[in-house]
């Protein structure tokens, strides 16, 4: 195994360049090493002014994405070894405005989220002494969708993002089916308009991305599909007992 | 809060996005195969006009089944609607949830309740149920059609 | 940003997917039989007076006429959202939806008047 | 440009997000934002695995609970502000559950609860391995619905600013994306920016705990309380550094030198059993644990690799089943960052640097000595946690101390007049600053190499165990890298998501905070939880029954004085653990 790897690495400097150019770097190639040490180790001996965000490298705080050989990946959690004798593409999240090297614009998303509305939503009021009683199964119900850690895989990965900039994408819809899927919650009506919007659940044709993208095994393009059927089965509903819905 | 960022980079999708990856591309063919699904209705309400029509038509549309391109059309036609069954039915587990109720939760075996996560039925067993439809509507079909003509 | 929610959607969607099924199930072995066994000559093709009769089945005509109708709508609808995404061209919108939804209605009526001729 | 609110809370974790909900909650007059240089979401709350302490379960008491504290913390803590917090805390963590955080549950559905190390009973609520991330998220998300919260996403704060009358009106930040600097003034300010961790070289604290806030604090005159102490925890993954959660010893994990021999019976932890016992061997204090690695390193019974010796964790009795369902983040990073199974195999770990005992000196209010200053979370040191936190506890303490840091806040900014203009001065001469070294040119070492050797002279002064002349040299060594520091190089002058600029920044912070760490523990002879003196052995209760206070004086160096520990119903006695 050779002891280094050339990482070709993504620069966009606003201030000089109209647009993207890529910087090499040849970095140490070690067993233990991620994306995310090679980077670190341009930063600190070799050019200071790459930019691009990082923190726990752990894999759960999510600002790390970026995409690796053309695929979105956490850069703390993608080893080195895995491509070489390389050299490694490290180029920003697609889909999102690049504000400078790897770091892209999330705000959009930061916009929408608060649109489905990811709180408990109670019509009844508290119990205010004690828990909210909740079975392990009660919780199953929704516990994959709530392990997103927003680290805008999905989004990167999801072509229909790319194309239509307003589909609410795979992580807020994800994340709104973590709320309507929880026995706490009664919030469900109140997600109804913005999920069943067409930029909302029907913008998705299931490519499938979003859940093959994600590092956390949160499965957004079943959330998507199953809230299809789900608001279906209640337009259904609403035509054959006008009276009755909602 | 948010300043603008006008000198942000937009990364403009290229127009051909579903040529660049493997999984896009087989995406974008998966989606393609609707045009064969119009195809194949097409193609049986040609051959129902032509039964309508009389045994002459028939023939006629026999003979034309049986040129090259239109052999050729409909070898490419079937492999795309056997793609698309085939995805569509692996895929069908993930829109249905289907839950096992609780009283027969009671009733099965407890080797059999292990097996089913959450209570719910597992994605495999749906999919395999898909498979067996597809068999059964299959033989009826094709039964039905090649018994007729004997 | 946000435009009026169209009611129809999830009902288009409902149909698409059972469009879908149905094509999944039927049409495979439809094309198998017609399209390139029988072409081939390894099987003759069923006689005309036997077909017929299949055809002309009450029943028969009420299950190819679901068939037809339900795949063109998935047709239409699928494709509807291929030419949308594939091509990038959102503000054709309504003339893509247009031409797919109306095409599936044409052959809606095709379909029904093929079966009621038999 | 100027923006004005009511409160500002510097930092978007924890504790932050928990001021903010209180603020909006209890006052929906007040305009709040939170300043934060990363998403919240982003805060090194989401890193917290193990659980948060709170007792609910039946045969428990408040009781049992503050007395186990204040032993862990050998008695440290203000024993008010621990009846307070210990009392508080099941209140805040069922306030959690009904906003849709995740804990899990027993098969009726009530909340489980965990056993964690120097705790006599189970009282750990846990979300699986995962307890900070859902924590965190839940706050997160329950935020977006409170309108009068407003975001400062990835905004840098640099400056307190002061008024005339030494009240805090505001502070100096800069947004990364656009380098735009503002002015953001308020009648109040909450830090809670988490701790200092990075100041270390191995950590399991993440690139952003820099910090920040205890040094804003530090060089507006505020002071540091119990900078000495320092938590290592015992079981963090060589070379990253990251944590192996304490719950995988509370579940019946194993710690085994080279021989597989369990060696904390040596340590005067207990005898093993096979089962984990309260309060015993693996369920002992972290502290304890992390000395007796220093001990069994000194006697050759580690394990060479080439990031230094190691000892090693085994899970493998517990089986794939309970490691799956109650630890799956630790299989996950085991298998990801070490490519070891622990269903299998043996997990190497060492002690790691994890968190500040000591912080802003605030008092049960979450109120500095600063008019209009408070702090909440790691940042904060009340303190509860004394000399040696429990697992567990920070937590809770985030939630309990960042909602009434919240509250003393919102009151002090409703009941004060607004900022007058009269810190514009201030505020120009900082904007200058940043201006300055953002456009330095003549710089001549790296940032990385200063950072480097801040974080081995702390390594080398500051570790598990320390005597004078290590705490000398250390203290030598930090004089000269602040000089050096002080003309560290900037290659980047870009006015965009310039992340050299905030390096240079929390390079500075990190060497204020290094030096009061290293001063605080030169001053303190004497042997205490966290705080061991190899030249001072014994713990000192006639001295030393005191909180140091470290404060900077205006030729930046750091003065240390003492506050008497507040002690109401638990006098001073031996910390036993395994009997």
């Amino acid at each position: 195994m050779a002891d280094t790897i050339t990482l070709l690495v993504t620069r966009y400097r606003p201030d000089t360049e109209a647009e993207p150019t890529v910087a090499e770097y040849e970095v140490p190639l070690r067993k233990d090493w991620a994306v995310l040490d090679g980077l670190n180790h341009v930063k600190d001996q070799l050019d200071g002014t790459l930019s691009y965000r990082w923190s726990c490298r752990m894999g759960i705080c999510g600002s790390c994405g970026m995409t690796v050989n053309g695929e979105p990946r956490l850069s703390c959690a993608t080893f080195l070894t895995e491509f070489a004798p390389g050299p490694v593409r490290v180029e920003p999240l697609a889909n999102f405005p690049i504000v400078r090297d790897l770091v892209v614009d999330i705000d959009d998303f930061l916009r929408k989220l608060p649109t489905v509305k990811p709180w408990i939503v109670r019509h009844v009021d508290w119990v205010e002494d004690g828990e909210y009683l909740q079975t392990p199964d009660e919780q199953s119900a929704y516990q994959q969708y709530s392990m997103c850690i927003n680290c805008m895989l999905c989004y990167s990965a999801c072509p229909v993002y790319g194309v239509d900039p307003d589909f609410l994408g795979p992580a807020a819809i994800a994340l709104a089916q973590r709320y309507n899927l929880d026995s706490r919650d009664h919030g469900a009506a109140d997600r109804l308009d913005v999920l069943v919007h067409p930029e909302g659940v029907w913008g998705c044709t299931f490519v499938g991305e979003c859940t093959r993208a994600c590092p956390k095994g949160v499965d957004p393009a079943g959330a998507i599909q199953r809230y299809k059927l789900t608001a279906a089965m209640r337009s259904v509903r609403a035509l054959l007992l006008p009276w009755g819905a909602r | 809060m948010t300043a603008t960022r006008a000198r942000a980079y937009r990364q403009a999708v290229p127009r051909l996005w579903w040529l660049r990856r493997r999984s896009y591309l087989l995406f974008m063919l998966r989606e393609l195969s609707c045009v064969f699904v119009a195809w194949a209705v097409l193609f049986l309400l040609l051959l129902l006009k032509a039964v309508g029509n009389g045994h002459v038509d028939y023939q006629r549309f026999l003979d034309w089944a049986a040129k090259p391109w239109v052999i050729a059309v409909n070898v490419l036609a079937l492999a795309f609607l056997v793609f698309h069954s085939v995805t569509w039915f692996n895929l069908a587990p993930k829109a249905m949830v289907v839950r096992v109720p609780k009283q027969m939760l009671a009733l099965a075996p407890k080797a059999i309740v292990r097996r089913l996560p959450e209570g719910r039925v597992p994605g495999w067993l749906i999919v395999a149920q898909n498979y067996v439809a597809w068999v059964f509507v299959a033989a009826i079909v094709a039964g039905l059609v090649m018994r007729s003509g004997s | 940003m946000r435009r009026r929610a169209r009611p129809i959607e999830p009902f288009l969607w409902l149909l698409f997917s059972a469009g879908g099924v149905l094509a999944a199930l039927f049409l495979p072995v439809v094309v198998l039989l017609f399209g390139v066994v029988y072409p081939l000559g390894g099987i003759g093709p069923p006689t005309y007076p036997g077909l017929h009769a299949l055809a002309a089945h009450a029943l028969t005509r009420v299950v190819i006429f679901i068939v037809c109708v339900l795949s063109l709508i998935h047709w239409a609808h699928r494709f509807r959202f291929t030419v949308l995404h594939g091509l990038q061209i959102g503000r054709l919108g309504r003339l893509v939806s247009v031409f797919c939804y109306g095409g599936a209605l044409v052959g809606s009526l095709a379909a029904l008047v093929v079966l009621v001729r038999i | 440009m100027t923006a004005t609110h009511d409160v500002v809370l510097v930092g978007g974790g924890a504790a932050g997000l928990r001021a903010a909900i209180e603020i909006a909650e209890a006052r929906p007059e007040l305009s709040v934002a939170i300043v934060s240089k990363v998403y919240p979401m982003r805060s090194h709350t989401v890193s917290a695995e193990g659980g948060a302490a709170g007792v609910i379960a039946m045969g428990d008491t408040l009781d049992e609970h503050c007395l186990d504290t204040i032993a862990g913390g050998d008695w440290l803590s203000d024993q008010d502000a621990v009846e307070y917090f210990i009392g508080e805390a099941p209140k805040e963590l069922v306030r959690l559950e009904h906003w849709g955080c995740p804990w899990s549950r027993q098969t009726d559905g009530h909340i489980a609860v965990r056993s964690f190390g120097g705790m006599k009973k189970m009282r750990t609520w846990f979300a699986a391995d995962k307890t900070g991330f859902h924590l965190l998220h839940t706050l997160f998300q329950t935020s977006l619905k409170y309108p009068t919260i407003t975001r400062y996403d990835e905004w840098f704060v640099t400056r307190l600013l002061i008024d005339d009358d030494q009240r805090v009106c505001g502070v100096v930040a800069f947004q990364l994306a656009t380098g735009r600097i503002e002015t953001i003034e308020a009648k109040a300010v909450v830090l809670a920016t988490g701790g200092c961790g990075r100041v270390f070289p191995f950590t399991t604290n993440a690139n952003i705990s820099t910090g920040d806030g205890m040094a804003l604090a530090y060089r507006a005159l505020a002071p540091l309380k119990d900078m000495e102490f320092v938590q290592y925890h015992p079981t963090g993954l060589p070379f990253t550094g990251i944590l192996i959660t304490e719950a995988a010893r509370a579940e019946g994990g194993w710690m085994l030198n080279k021989d597989g021999y369990r060696y904390l019976q040596d340590y005067d932890l207990g005898t093993p059993s096979p089962t984990p016992v309260l309060k015993s061997m693996e369920l002992g204090p972290r502290d304890r644990l992390s000395q007796a690695f220093v001990h069994e390193v000194e006697r050759g019974r580690t394990i060479d690799t080439p990031y230094g010796p190691v000892v090693h964790l085994d899970l493998r009795h517990l089986g794939a089943e309970v490691i799956d369902a109650k630890l799956p983040f630790v299989r996950e990073l085991c298998l990801k960052y070490e490519n070891i199974d622990p269903v299998t195999e043996l997990i190497p770990v060492r002690p790691v640097v994890h968190y500040m005992m000591g912080g802003v000196s605030t008092d049960i209010n979450g109120a500095t000595p600063l008019r209009g200053l408070f702090a909440a979370g790691e940042t904060a040191c009340v303190s509860i946690n004394g000399a040696n936190r429990l697992g567990s506890n920070s937590l809770p303490e985030c939630l309990v101390f960042g909602a009434r840091a919240g509250r003393a806040a919102a009151e002090f900014a409703a009941s004060t007049r607004p900022p007058d203009g009269s810190t514009n001065t201030q505020a120009e001469d900082e904007r200058r600053r940043l201006e300055r070294l953002r456009s330095r040119t003549d710089g001549r070492d790296r940032i990385a190499d200063i950072r480097q050797q801040i974080q081995q002279a702390m390594e080398d002064g500051a570790g598990i165990y320390r005597d004078h002349e290590t705490l000398a040299k250390s203290a030598d060594t930090l004089g000269d890298l602040a000089e050096r520091a002080a003309t560290a190089r900037i290659d980047d002058h870009s006015d965009t998501f310039n992340t050299e600029l905030v390096a240079a920044l929390e390079l500075q912070n990190m060497l204020d905070l290094s030096q009061a760490i290293i001063a605080s523990a030169l001053q303190r002879t004497e042997s205490r939880g966290a705080h061991q003196r190899t030249d001072f052995p014994a713990r000192d209760d006639e001295q030393f029954l005191a909180h140091s206070l470290a404060w900077r004086e205006p030729d930046s160096t750091c003065r240390i004085d003492y506050q008497p520990v507040t002690i109401t119903r638990w006098p001073p006695g031996e910390r036993l653990y395994g009997r």
